[in-house]
Parts: structure tokens; C-alpha cells; sequence
């Protein structure tokens, strides 16, 4: 029998190790996943590459994580935010890697990841820095930068409603990253907040199916990292 | 889904106990037939496995694993949680599988497009893909989409995305062609459909893993010599059956 | 205000031109949308290259097209099936030029023309005819072959709901390849059963929004080919 | 959406009119404030477009589009048919667009995931886009996101994807900076977002289109003369108004 149900945010990431690369959905606090980066900061494993369109705000959710030494590198598109001082920090004092990427060509980088394309050409940051030492190639007159695919360890993902097969619907903008990093990790952990009968998600309206996810964690009333900011809190 | 499949297991296998393979020396049948090969290949559908059908013999393996094993199968279309054939009257002609026959959808069934179905196949989220075949090398080459000949329409479908990226690859396929010919070769003459591909082979005489070293009998087909499968497979035969190796 | 709306299928093709590529949606006659194509046929504008999965059944839809010699070339993955025989009698005969795609190939092809990724790499095809005279290219020890982004003058394809701004919903399998037909095509044109008001299919359900659509056409009770063929129809 | 534009235009308006061009003889503003030049932008988003802004002066157009015109905004995070702000105390943080500001939805909108948005973006999809500005070139280069600082933390966000993908980009910038430097240069200084890809300026000085032969004015700020503007733009300056081709 399939179940993919796990009983709490702590046996989820339990084998999450040291140097993992680690893919967490959201943009902003929409789709953060902040019990499952809370279970990961208990757990401590340390030099963990992190995948993110940002780097957190407060000391809550994935700018804790940050904070409390775990991340060795990050690699996202927009890493300063507002109410965002951990990573900015970190990574003057060159206490963190950073490899910056264009929004567009990271979520594009994560589904080929998914999706078995080891390689693509995009036209985005042609002739910027960003482009500096990567491969430049003409198509039909226009110059593209060859991009790779971008794979993971582990996604700790938050999702509106799920099954035990694996099943993921997600709420609003905050489906954001989450059903790319699901095609694109070896292992991938969604938190939801409610848990449904299989069946009980009508085939036509499911985003993520259950093949791409993993273990499914229950966290009904997860925390709004904005509240907890706004509250002056931090984890742990 | 199982108890079904049992169900339709007694009412095809009767009529389906002719089609092992015709022994030339008594004209008796001997080997497994169809339903046989698709139920041993059953046996290795773990609990849990998202499982990709090829058209034929193939299709009916899901038929047979064994109770309390939960699969679920993936038709390329863009379908995931394939459930069995409907009645007769109940066909939906936008429900259909990669053979584009009528299908249904178990609870926890989910649709999506083809590039996303494809990404399954590519990206290596399939577990099992269970095919027929013209031709398996002994190196695990698989030929099972074109004869190559030259009036032949070329035809191939989604075969050479799903060896590529399912991670893998059982076949199902009469050890023999209709002339005689082994279907396990050395080295393809048919078109490719991908290199190095195939884990495992289910003919009606054994079942035989690919490896380094050759084809590696696994198991025997009741009343079939390991001598009887040497003579009729090109390519390196190697005994590797439980029995063979603890108690030699 | 945008209403993306049309009378006629007559309507809906009346700009396709000859020598257009044209992508057709449907996976046999699931996703086919007949009676736009028997609007083609009504056009009878010659030299199309068409795209699509496999080359239709009987004397109806795009067998009746291809019948009726306005198709120069297809590129799809399986140019045959059960009652085809229009195609592999003129490809025998010399007078249609084919195009053989593995048919997730086909598929990323088409989603990579619609989200401008000019060209990408996969293992698909490695080591088979169909890679021949294509770039191998070995990533992490294996290797790929590079293939390009296909794009469309028109697409033709079948939704189940859609509104005047293009948002469309399909049904079960017939979704198939119309949402990746509709990003790669300049001009999408889509039949549809339903047709719905602005803001009554729920945001979160939409498959493809509506602006990769073009054109609507409503037909409420469209034509099945295979009840067509078994009847032993042609068209026009 | 556009009555409630409307609304949100008059209230804004009496508050805003002081941020124009300090005239440096009089101490007097002069040219297009914030406001202005968000509602002589929207004058060219025509009925039915897609359309993206940036944060800043540019997410200020959705409220002055003429009313009759039906316009569809992207938020790349993964929206379409974003509306206006929601009241306070009714914003939800799962609904929020690329600024991170919560939004709505209008009829008719859909929700998708990144790789999704940004294949709207990458595959020229999106009609219009509009950006703020560091620098933008004679031959339409733009740098928006970085001053190339040692000490600055880089962020591009989706910057490089809009210039290369949507179909017209358009600029909203003040015409200089506040040390009195010109935004509008024969060649950029600062890294780069995207080369040759901007179309037309909104300055508060003027409307200028990028052209082979350099900046072409097609309209001027109240007040504002061509000599003004050439005096505080680097690189060629082109007259290119109506009525100075059709009157002269």
C-alpha cells in the first residue's frame, strides 16, 4: 500500500544530511514551507546548498536556517528582501556562497532538472555578467547562454490539500516553485494543510501527482513567516 | 483492481493455454504462454511502483500482481492511476491509453499534458517499464520499433523515451520469431530503440537478467533445459539460477 | 474588451495560409478537433506542414486532410494506427514527406517552442537512427542529443470549457498536446464544448490561460471520428 | 477594474503633483511628476494586451489606462489577471505578486508555477512589459539592477527573463538622477540587463523612442523644451514630434 503520509515535520527531513542540496519552495513567504525549514534547523546538518528564489526575511523559516550557520551556499535570483539582514551579512562578511540566477532561467533550470533535460539554451542574460563563461550559441540569428538543468536531494514544499498517494493541490501564488522542485529532487517532502481520502481531488484539478512527491507531512495551521516577522520572533 | 484482475485472469486463460511455444519435436506446447510470461513478470512489480505498459503482452501483467501490492500506472497520453478496460457501453473515446484503447481511472488518478507526461519518462520517475521486442542484445540494445524495411512506415512512438528515461526496463517477448530465429542476439540488426537499456528479460523459456557478462538465467520455464535455451539464444548464455549456483 | 470569440470554425481557419505549419491536437481521435480541421478542408489551402501525434483514421479529420492533398509533410511520432491508410499510401507512393519524432521528443519540442527555449538536449534517441546527423553531447557521462524548439503558424485544438479570454479546461486524456500546442503556435485557435462566462471557471483550475489562445469556436455536439469511421464517413 | 482605477486617480493626485523636475533657476516643478508619467504610459497600452509592470513607478500604469481598454496583467510569480490592491484587512499572504505586495484576481484570472510564468515571459507571450531604470542606451540597452557595487548584494530577480522575452519593453525613469546625471547614455556603466531591448522612455521630460539613430523625442513635458532635454541626455537626441515633422 502506498502512504506517503509521515507523522510529524521532524521524521520528514530525518535523513536530510550534511552538504544536501536542498530545494524550498516559495517566493516571499507565499509557499514557504517554515515547519518543514524549522524541522530542518532542529535537525543542524550543516553546508547544505540551498535553492530558493530568495533568502528568507526575520530570523524565521529560511533566513534561520541561514542564520544559524547551516547554509553553506544559496542559489537564487533575489536574495535581498525587505526585513532581509541575515543572508545580506553572511554573505559581505563571505560567510556564504551565492550563485545568482534570473528568476525565469532558475524555475526553468528546476523543471529541465525534473524533467530530464540535462541542458537548454535561453536567451536570458545574454551580453549581462550573468552570463560571463558560459556557452553562447546562435539560433536563427539570436544569441541564447547554455543553461543546466538543476537537480536536488531533497524539496521541502508546502501545498493546500494532498492524498496519501502524493497528490498536491496548492493555494494561490504559492504554488510558485512548489511543483517544478517536486519534479526535481530525489526526494521530495511536502507539508500540507489538509490530508485527504484518495479520490478526493478531482483528477482533472491535481498540479503535483503523487509520483513526484514523497513523504507528506500534516501541519493544518502552519505559521505566516510575515506574522512571525512583523512579531519580532526567531527560530529556534 | 486485483480482484477484478483475478476475475478476468480465469475467463482469458483457458482460451490463451495454446500459445507457448510449439515443441517441433512432438508438436506439443511447451514453455510458459502469454498469461504465463505476464504473470511471472508480475512477481517483480514491487508494492508501491509507477509502472509504464507497453502494448501486447505487456498490457496484461498488470492482470496478475499479486494481491496487496498497490501499482499505479502511468499511460504516456497523460494519464497517471490507469485503472482497468470499462463494461462494454462505457468506453469514453477521450479516456483511452497510449494504445488508445478505453481505459477508466482509479481514485488518486491525476491528468496532465504531454510534456509533463513525457517529463515522467525523461526525468526518471518511473519505476518500471515493461515492453515487447523484436530483438534484445546481450549487451541490453533494444530493437522493438522498425524492421528497417525499406517499405516499412516508420513508426515509433513514445519507445524511445521511455528506454531512455525509465529507470527500468523489462521485456516481454516470445524467446523465438515465428521462424525460428532468436529474439536474443548478440547484436541487434534491426534499428535501435535505445542502447543498453534492458534489465530483464521474460521470454516463454526463462527469465534472464542482462549483464556484463551476457543473458543470465534466472529461471526456467517448467520443463525447459538450460540446453534447450542455449540453442536457441545468440549472444553469451549464462546459468545463474538460485538452484544452479547454492547447490552446485 | 477582449473576446476572443468566433462564429464559425469557417471563421476561425479563414487566415491560414498555404505553406503554413499548422499543429493539430488529438492523441488518436482523443483532443481532435474535427471540426476545425474540416474547416481546413473547406480552405483547401495546400503545402501545410502539419504536427501532430499520429496521421488520423478513415477519410475523416486529418486523414481526410492528408487525403486531400493540402499536407506536404507531417512531423509526428507515429505515423500509424489502426484504420490509417491515407498516410502510408501516399508516403509509399512519395507524395508526403515525413518527419519521425519520438513522441516525447515531440512533446518537450513543442513546449520548448512555446517557452522560447530555442533548442535542448536529451537521451532520447542515443545511439538510434533517428539520431542521426543530430549534435551528440556527453553530460555527466552521458549522452545527449540536441534538439530544437518547434513553433507554429497555427494550432488546432479541443477543450472541454473555455471563456472569452481563451482560459481553456480539457477533458481527461483529450488534454493531451493542446496546452503545449497553444504556447507554440502564433495564432491558437480552440473548438470548445462549453462555452462559459469571464470569471466562472475557478483560477486554479484553468490549464491553460487564456493567453496563449487566439481564437474560440464553440461546437457543442462535435463529431467523434471513430463513430465516423466505423459508420465508413469521408470528408468532405 | 478601470472605475476603480478612476477613483484611485483622483485621490492619489493632489498628493503626488509636487514630485516632477526640480527647476534649478526657480525652484519651481517642472515637467511630468510620478503620476504623470504612469498615466502618459498607459495612453500606449493598447485594448486586450498582456501586459507586466515592474515595481515602482510602472505598477502605477494599471490605474490610468483609459477606461474601455481591456488590459491583462502578469505577475511572474504566477498570475494572471492580477487586480488591484485588496482593502486592508482583507489581503491574503498566498496572493501576492512580484513585488511581494498583496494583489486580487479578476475574473477570469488563472494561477500556474513559475516555470509556466516564465515560459509566458520567455516565449514572448507577454505584450508589454514596463521597467524602472539606472541607465538606458542610444541603442537600447538597459541596466536596471545592479550598480555593480563591490559591497552591494547582486538580486536580479526576473529582470534578465522580461527584457528578453516580452515582445515591447517600455521605460519609466526619472530623466536624470538626483546628483543631476542622465539616465538616458551613449553606453551604460552599469552592468547590463539586457542589450538593445528597450523601445520607449517615459521620462518626466519626455516620451522618447530608441531608435537606430539614437533617442527620438516624440513628445515633450509641458514647459520642457528640446534644448532642456539635450541638455541633460548623453547620446544622440532626435526630434521626432508630430508636429515639428508635419509642421516644419
Amino acid at each position: 500500500m502506498i502512504d506517503k503520509q509521515v507523522g510529524s515535520a521532524a521524521a520528514a527531513v530525518a535523513d536530510i544530511f550534511d552538504g544536501a542540496t536542498v530545494m524550498v519552495g516559495g517566493f516571499g513567504e507565499a509557499g514557504s514551507p517554515i515547519e518543514l525549514i524549522h524541522a530542518l534547523i532542529d535537525r543542524g546538518v550543516k553546508n547544505l546548498t540551498v535553492v530558493n528564489n530568495n533568502t528568507g526575511s526575520g530570523h524565521v523559516g529560511l533566513a534561520a536556517l541561514i542564520e544559524n550557520k547551516q547554509v553553506g551556499k544559496m542559489i537564487c535570483s533575489f536574495p535581498r528582501t525587505a526585513n532581509s539582514t541575515v543572508f545580506p551579512d553572511l554573505y559581505r562578511a563571505g560567510e556564504i556562497e551565492l550563485e545568482l540566477v534570473p528568476q525565469g532561467t532558475l524555475a526553468e533550470r528546476i523543471r529541465a532538472g525534473g524533467a530530464g533535460v540535462p541542458a537548454f539554451y535561453t536567451a536570458t542574460s545574454v551580453g549581462t555578467p550573468l552570463a560571463e563563461g558560459k556557452e553562447l550559441r546562435n539560433f536563427e540569428g539570436r544569441d541564447y547562454v547554455l543553461e543546466h538543468g538543476l537537480k536536488a536531494d531533497f524539496a521541502l514544499i508546502k501545498c493546500e490539500r494532498a492524498d496519501r498517494y502524493g497528490n498536491l493541490v496548492y493555494n494561490k501564488t504559492a504554488r510558485n516553485f512548489g511543483p517544478i522542485m517536486a519534479m526535481a529532487a530525489e526526494t521530495t517532502i511536502a507539508q500540507t494543510g489538509l490530508q485527504l481520502e484518495v479520490g478526493a481531488i478531482d483528477p482533472e484539478v491535481i498540479v503535483t501527482p503523487g509520483i513526484f512527491v514523497d513523504r507528506i507531512v500534516t501541519v493544518t495551521e502552519p505559521a505566516q513567516e510575515s506574522r512571525l516577522v512583523a512579531a519580532g520572533r526567531s527560530y529556534p | 483492481m486485483n480482484k477484478k484482475s483475478s476475475s478476468m485472469n480465469k475467463k482469458s486463460s483457458s482460451k490463451n493455454e495454446k500459445s507457448g511455444t510449439l515443441n517441433q519435436k512432438n508438436g506439443t506446447v511447451i514453455g510458459w504462454n502469454r498469461e504465463q510470461m505476464a504473470r511471472r513478470a508480475a512477481l517483480d512489480i514491487p508494492d508501491g511502483a509507477y509502472v509504464n505498459l507497453g502494448i501486447g503482452i505487456p498490457e496484461k501483467v498488470a492482470q496478475y500482481v499479486p494481491e496487496g501490492r498497490e501499482v499505479i500506472y502511468h499511460t504516456e497520453n497523460g494519464l497517471l492511476g490507469m485503472g482497468i478496460a470499462p463494461e462494454p457501453g462505457q468506453e469514453d473515446p477521450e479516456l483511452i491509453n497510449a494504445g488508445k484503447k478505453a481505459v477508466t481511472v482509479i481514485p488518486g488518478a491525476s491528468f496532465f499534458h504531454h510534456a509533463d507526461s513525457f517529463a515522467m519518462i525523461r526525468g526518471q520517475h518511473i519505476d518500471i517499464c515493461v515492453l515487447g521486442a523484436m530483438q534484445v542484445s546481450a549487451c541490453g540494445d533494444l530493437a522493438n520499433w522498425s524492421t528497417g524495411a525499406a517499405d516499412a512506415i516508420p513508426a515509433v512512438g513514445g519507445a524511445m523515451d521511455l528506454v531512455a528515461g525509465v529507470k527500468t526496463i523489462f521485456v516481454i517477448t516470445q524467446h523465438c520469431t515465428k521462424n525460428g530465429d532468436s529474439k536474443l542476439v548478440e547484436s541487434c540488426s534491426y534499428p535501435l530503440t535505445g542502447q543498453a537499456v534492458v534489465s530483464r528479460i521474460y521470454t516463454d523459456l526463462a527469465v534472464l537478467d542482462v549483464t556484463p557478462e551476457g543473458f543470465r538465467v534466472l529461471e526456467l520455464a517448467p520443463g525447459i533445459s538450460m540446453e534447450y535455451v542455449r540453442d536457441r539464444t545468440e549472444g553469451n548464455l549464462i546459468d545463474g539460477r538460485l538452484a544452479n549456483v547454492v547447490g552446485a
